[in-house]
């Protein structure tokens, strides 16, 4: 009897599945509009833009940064009369260092609050994570970090380098410098995998050798065996992709090795001024690191920024690379606007072709095949005061090429 | 209503509770079936029309949730196993699922996208070669699950590990999972997980229609989960796992073996998370090793330990609120909720184990004769436990 | 062989970093049965304690040597006062003292975050603990490996002799192996308890001073320790030190060479399921007191 | 009770705790129906004996419970060989009712069919029991709220609907009023006329009334057996109780306090 009822509410529930399934099989081929897109709200005196950034969590370390100096640009877009005569509205979001929560956030910032564009994610996995949400509600991200590659969304514009602007630099930079061969570190994720694939292509066209290639979860601390087995391998360089904490333990090890910057140099791709400052220049000092930007880099815009960045957040704080492609990715956004006269999401795109910025980092180019942007590679050095000066760079700002289709040995990547 | 029999010492007097067997069940049948139908008329009439898109399918997401915490309700609240490694389960279940919807996105045939971009695999992988089918993949959802607690579970439950060791060791496994499935970038996804699923079953899963319609598989899966476990409560098995979950020695004496009978509700607890990991991904979108590791599968955990780890619908209601919360404080005091969640989890366990169901129950204390374990935990048999 | 000699040294002093974090853990887990998840913020305390120190005094050396009896002392009353609050009301439920010290950690995570800021701080070591020493055959022994080394085996024998030797010891041993034979034989087990509790959070600050050597000092830095270390003590066995210490140097020799064959991910892997097939084995660990209670 | 009365027969058993000899070559006969009690100062091994004999510890030699041996089994399989015990401290399931108490002991032997089904109704032999304990107002009350005398009454009836051939109670009347311990002598004469009771106790003047035979154990050893006189009777008894003052108290030729 007991039993008889258990199962009755079970295929009660049942059913009630079924019928809201085959309700909404009905109504599947009907709506189709729903499903073009959020518009913006622009209807006040000001504009909505979204920042999503993680404030919580592993990854608050370098995000906050990141959120800090994008509200910078809007203080100051604000300040000098905003866009398309609206002032800019900030909503700000945490990502908690949580993909999942990524995409959540983003589908409230584009629906709910109804934004106009967004600015944020650090990580590959968060971008992953919301970028299949700006695709569908055909809204705007502007992603401000460095990273591997091999993604062209028609809804991201990518501020920070592609692999052709930072990592092949690098190694041009090596090889120029005499490096035969090669020892590859990073942490367990998909930049560094990346990368290495890159390199070890690069190696074999360029007549260098890789003499191993390790990873290392991501928040390991433990690096005694990477070390080991780098120092037996007598590579003339290191290329390193660790991410975060990784970093501090596995130079704290290299030094203890006994190995240093000339005997060993150590190319960084992770590492900018906010981690030197972690990691401690007794470990760092005369140790590499491939950028576009550094808070040394020479000339007025850089000066301005560097200058504005400390007065607002404290004179001990410096600048680094992402930090500034997400104060550029400000004024880019603001350029394309007033070029297009509007803020419809599809006009915005359409008019990024051809932008100019002249960012702290240089002159900056909008690249609209690819929504990457143009912009000049940097290899620095870690100095004793913290800093990194630079000690090459490309010279000119360099075409971006995320799929590194103009690279033949780099056929077989993507 | 009233407060006089609310001491349990005062139930020790002689006049016993006059309460007979005739009256009690029929009434709580009664209770019970408008409770259920209360609850659907609340999940699938209420919600859709007052919540918008976004918060439909939010909701949708803190149901999935909902799920691991009812599972973990029955090991934990009344089995006594400190699931802490739920999230190894939770991402089995969505895993299988979202193998097969990447394998159905990318078309008979073809490779997922990331995997032409990360692994530069010539061809697929042998072990995703079965999800390809529906009929392999949805009964592996729930099935693979519970298959890894079936063996860890008899494993360490024959050998008596338990209490303290066997939170401890399903925590270790959450983390080697995690490690794991990281480590295998070129097959899994690596951190990012596997990620832009665009249909489910053959619909769009873009379309807000499609995504509600989730949101009602959903709901539907979590009432009749919540029916399966009441039903599991209430059966001689219910009985005999709070005995277990007291007194593990003296069930042994009793002749029956409490190995066997952790592993069923153990088991049972891993099954629900893979089905709720199932759903989850047509839901969010995205399955990753961030639902996984050690921190998610313990905030399973706060939702049924504040809403009350021995009740059939504390670890619900618990769940669903510990995550709304999280949502609504994030957004404005990203600081503040850590700190709150913290604190939540230190005044709720340390200073009201039964969560806040008790806090209900001592209102409505003396009306009928089953009353669950809300009460108090006996502390002896805890201690025992360990 | 000039590799398997240097690994074998990784393995040792991967395994006296676990000694390190897990010897605490033996203390308030083994002795006591606490389960004690924000025993990892007392090492992140220990850590931030030597950062504190460096800012007033500069020589990184005294610094660092000043910082072992600080920490010992803040984290020690950091643990003093959970066992007071908290951890007091819950001897009788071992679970639920997981779960609350949990919440407990995360607390103190956010607290560190609010006073020295999400990203990590760093601290000098002095330059001798930087070096190395080069052995015949080209190995290299790194100093700072060497210290802790030597720090691991200083708290274990310390640790041994105050066990044994000191009345305080007697008392808590006493405790251990016989709680209500102890209170009614006039020892105030209440005491006790919180004395252990000192030492056992006391040694996770000395570890946390230690691992400003090896890594990164940041408000996270606890979490990813926590589990190795209770994996060492639930593995070394209960109600003994020598389990811990045999312990977290098989692990770390097993890791080491793990890592060495395959990656890091794999070694990890493979320890997790040597620790399930050895508690397959021997399910009290590798030690434990018998004791003619009721199971 | 159709089901015929067993004895139980240890012979040199042995147990030992990392050197430390709990138990050390006791050899004895308990008749099939007899009430036994098994007295000694503390640590002469009755409480070990039991555990050996239930399987708790490890230990060496024999016992057969009729025709079975009992050592080698694993606790459950012992079990339901009909071999029931109870603790020093009260073992009953407070956070379930009388009844569900009751119904758990009786379906060590229920398939899973049974198990994942409701239970209706109060089965048979539980209905019997909760009539013998004296429990049957108290049926759906939780047991963790029954008086201290009453939970031993339950563990009792527990053992009665597992169909315990063999019970060994510990202590069972330990903190009971004199009409409980009345009550409790009355219940194991009852019971005693289809199984086997053995009972560790110190209370000598519920020894006296309820006893049929006495076995007292000294340092792991037998040292006197027989009637409730015999052993009084026997100087060695005498000797070993004044040689413990602190025992004094409970020696058999004491009197009561």
């Amino acid at each position: 009897m007991t039993l008889f009822r258990g199962r009755r509410i079970l295929a009660g529930a049942m059913t009630l599945v079924a019928a809201a399934a085959l309700a909404a099989c009905g109504s599947k081929t009907t709506d189709q509009n729903t499903s073009a897109g959020v518009t913006a709200d622009v209807s006040g005196d000001t504009v909505k833009v979204g920042l999503l950034n993680s404030l919580s969590g592993t990854m608050a370390i370098s995000e906050v940064t990141v959120r800090d100096s994008i509200m910078l640009a809007i203080e100051e877009i604000n300040a000098a009369g905003g866009v398309l005569g609206k002032k800019i509205q900030p909503v700000g979001e945490d990502g908690a260092s949580d993909w999942p929560t990524f995409a959540e956030k983003a589908e409230k910032l584009i629906r709910e609050d109804r934004v106009a564009a967004v600015f944020g994610c650090w990580t590959s996995a968060s971008r992953k994570a919301v970028k299949p949400v700006f695709e569908k509600n055909k809204a705007l991200l502007f992603y401000p970090v460095q990273y591997e590659g091999l993604e062209q969304s028609p809804y991201i514009f990518y501020t920070g380098a592609t692999t052709n602007q930072q990592i092949v630099p690098g190694l041009d930079y090596l090889k120029a410098q005499g490096a035969k061969s090669l020892y590859l570190v990073g942490s367990d994720y998909v930049f560094p995998r990346t990368a290495n694939k890159i390199i070890k292509a690069y190696a074999e066209a360029n007549g260098m050798k890789v003499l191993g290639e390790d990873y290392a979860p991501l928040g390991s601390t433990e690096f005694g065996t990477i070390t080991n087995k780098v120092k037996s391998s007598g590579a003339d360089a290191v290329f390193n992709t660790l991410n975060g904490d990784s970093n501090v333990a596995f130079f704290k090890e290299y030094k203890s090795a006994g190995l240093t910057a000339t005997s060993m140099p150590v190319v960084s791709v992770s590492i900018a001024e906010e981690e030197v400052k972690s990691i401690g220049t007794q470990y760092l000092e005369g140790q590499l690191t491939a950028w576009n930007y550094y808070q040394t880099t020479p000339g007025a815009a850089n000066e301005k920024f560097v200058a504005a960045y400390k007065a607002k957040y404290g004179a001990d704080k410096p600048t680094s690379d992402p930090m500034e492609a997400a104060y550029v990715s400000v004024y880019l956004w603001k350029a394309m606007v007033e070029k297009a006269g509007a803020f419809d999401v599809e006009k915005v795109r359409q008019a990024s072709d051809g932008i100019t910025f002249e960012a702290p980092e240089g002159l900056v180019t909008v690249d609209g095949a690819t929504q990457h942007i143009a912009k000049t590679a940097r290899v620095g050095k870690v100095g004793a005061d913290g800093l990194i000066t630079e000690v090459w760079n490309s010279g000119a700002p360099i075409t971006p090429d995320p799929y590194l289709k103009s690279y033949p040995w780099a056929g077989g990547l993507s | 209503m009233t407060t006089v029999a609310r001491d349990p010492v005062t139930a020790a007097d002689p006049t016993p509770p006059a309460a007979k067997p005739a009256a009690g069940p029929s009434r709580h049948r009664f209770r019970a079936v408008a409770g259920f139908a209360f609850g659907a008329a609340l999940l699938f009439a209420v919600a859709p029309l007052l919540l918008s898109d976004f918060r439909l399918s939010l909701l949708a997401k803190y149901l999935c949730v909902a799920m691991v915490a009812i599972g973990i309700g029955l090991a934990w609240g009344r089995g006594g196993m400190l699931a802490l490694g739920q999230g190894v389960f939770f991402g089995l279940g969505g895993y299988a699922m979202a193998m097969h919807l990447k394998l159905a996105d990318a078309g008979p045939g073809n490779m997922p996208d990331f995997m032409l971009l990360y692994g530069q695999l010539d061809e697929l992988p042998l072990w995703w070669r079965p999800f390809a089918s529906p009929w392999f993949a949805l009964p592996a959802t729930v099935l693979l699950p519970m298959a890894v607690a079936f063996v860890l579970g008899s494993l360490v439950f024959r050998r008596r590990v338990r209490g303290a060791y066997f939170a401890i060791l399903s925590q270790a496994l959450a983390a080697a999972m995690v490690i794991l499935l990281i480590g295998q970038q070129g097959t899994t996804g690596g951190t990012n997980g596997l990620t832009d699923i665009q249909g489910f079953f053959g619909y769009d899963l873009d379309d807000p229609v499609n995504q509600r319609m989730v949101y009602f598989i959903i709901a539907g899966t979590l009432l009749a989960l919540l029916a399966l476990t009441r039903h599991l409560m209430q059966s001689r098995y219910g009985e005999l796992l709070v005995a277990v979950r007291d007194g593990e020695e003296r069930v042994r004496f009793l002749g029956y073996d409490p190995a066997t009978v952790k592993l069923v509700a153990y088991v049972v607890a891993a099954g629900m998370a893979g089905l709720a990991g199932a759903l989850f991904v047509p839901a969010v979108g995205i399955i990753s090793p961030a639902m996984i590791g050690i921190v998610p599968s313990i905030e399973f955990v706060i939702g049924v330990a504040i809403g009350g780890r021995a009740t059939l619908l504390g670890p619900v209601l618990g769940a669903v609120a510990v995550a709304w919360a999280r949502t609504a404080l994030s957004e404005r005091f990203p600081g503040t909720w850590t700190y709150l969640q913290g604190l939540l989890f230190v005044v709720v366990v340390a200073f009201l184990p039964g969560g806040l169901a008790s806090l209900v129950g001592l209102l409505r204390r003396g009306d009928g004769e089953r009353r669950p374990g809300w009460l108090r935990r006996s502390r002896r048999t805890e201690a025992e436990a360990s | 062989m000039t590799v398997l000699i240097g690994q074998l040294f990784t393995g040792v002093s991967i395994g006296a970093v676990l000694l390190l974090i897990a010897l605490g853990l033996a203390l308030t887990f083994g002795q006591m049965g606490v389960i004690n998840m924000a025993h990892g913020e007392f090492i992140m305390a220990g850590a931030y304690t030597t950062f504190v120190l460096q800012q007033v005094i500069t020589a990184a050396g005294w610094s660092l040597l000043i910082a072992l009896p600080v920490a010992f002392v803040v984290a020690g009353a950091m643990g003093v006062l959970l066992e007071i609050l908290l951890i007091r009301r819950l001897y009788a439920r071992p679970l639920d003292t997981l779960l609350v010290t949990w919440g407990v950690s995360l607390i103190l995570q956010q607290l560190a975050r609010d006073i020295f800021g999400s990203p990590n701080v760093q601290t000098r070591a002095p330059e001798l603990l930087t070096g190395n020493i080069a052995l015949p055959g080209g190995i290299t022994v790194a100093n700072n490996r060497l210290f802790i080394l030597a720090l691991a085996g200083g708290a274990v024998v310390a640790l041994t002799v105050a066990l044994r030797v000191t009345p305080l010891g007697r008392r808590i041993r006493a405790v251990v192996q016989n709680r209500d034979l102890a209170a009614v034989s006039g020892i105030a087990t209440a005491r006790v308890d919180r004395m252990t509790f000192f030492i056992g959070s006391g040694l996770a600050g000395i570890a946390g001073v230690a691992l400003t050597l090896l890594g990164p000092i940041g408000p996270t830095m606890g979490t990813n320790l926590i589990i190795d270390a209770f994996l060492v003590v639930v593995v070394g066995g209960i109600g003994q030190l020598k389990g811990t210490v045999i312990v977290a140097f098989a692990l770390g020799v097993l890791q080491a060479s793990g890592e060495y064959l395959t990656t890091l991910s794999v070694a990890k892997v493979m320890v997790f399921v040597a620790i399930v097939a050895f508690l397959q084995w021997r399910p009290q660990g590798m030690f434990t007191l018998r004791t003619r209670s009721l199971a | 009770m159709t089901e015929q009365l067993h004895g139980l027969y240890v012979r040199d058993l042995r147990v030992s705790f990392d050197g430390f000899t709990a138990v050390d070559g006791v050899s004895l006969d308990v008749a099939p129906g007899d009430i036994r009690f098994l007295i000694g100062p503390n640590g002469a091994g009755k409480t070990t004996l039991v555990d050996a004999v239930t399987g708790l510890v490890k230990a060496t030699g024999s016992v057969r419970f009729g025709d079975r041996e009992l050592l080698g089994r694993p606790v459950h399989r012992i079990s339901r060989l009909g071999v029931g015990r109870t603790f020093q401290t009260s073992t009953v399931f407070e956070e379930l009712t009388v009844l569900q108490n009751l119904d758990i002991a009786a379906g060590a032997r229920r398939g899973w069919a049974t198990l994942l089904r409701r239970r209706h109704g109060v089965p048979d032999e539980v209905a019997e029991a909760l009539e013998v304990i004296g429990l049957a107002s108290r049926a759906d009350q939780l047991a963790g709220t029954l008086a201290h005398g009453q939970k031993q009454w339950l563990e009792i009836g527990m053992l009665l609907v597992q169909d315990a051939r063999l019970l060994l109670l510990d202590e069972p009347v330990a903190g009971m009023s004199h009409e409980e311990r009345d009550a409790t002598g009355q219940l194991l004469e009852q019971v005693s006329r289809d199984r086997t009771v053995v009972v560790i106790e110190h209370d000598m003047d519920f020894l006296r009334r309820f006893a049929r035979t006495v076995t007292v154990l000294h340092a792991g050893k037998v040292l006197s057996e027989g009637t409730v006189a015999q052993v009084q009777a026997d100087p060695r008894v005498q000797e070993v109780y004044l040689g413990h003052p602190v025992d004094a108290g409970t020696a058999p030729t004491a009197t009561e306090a």
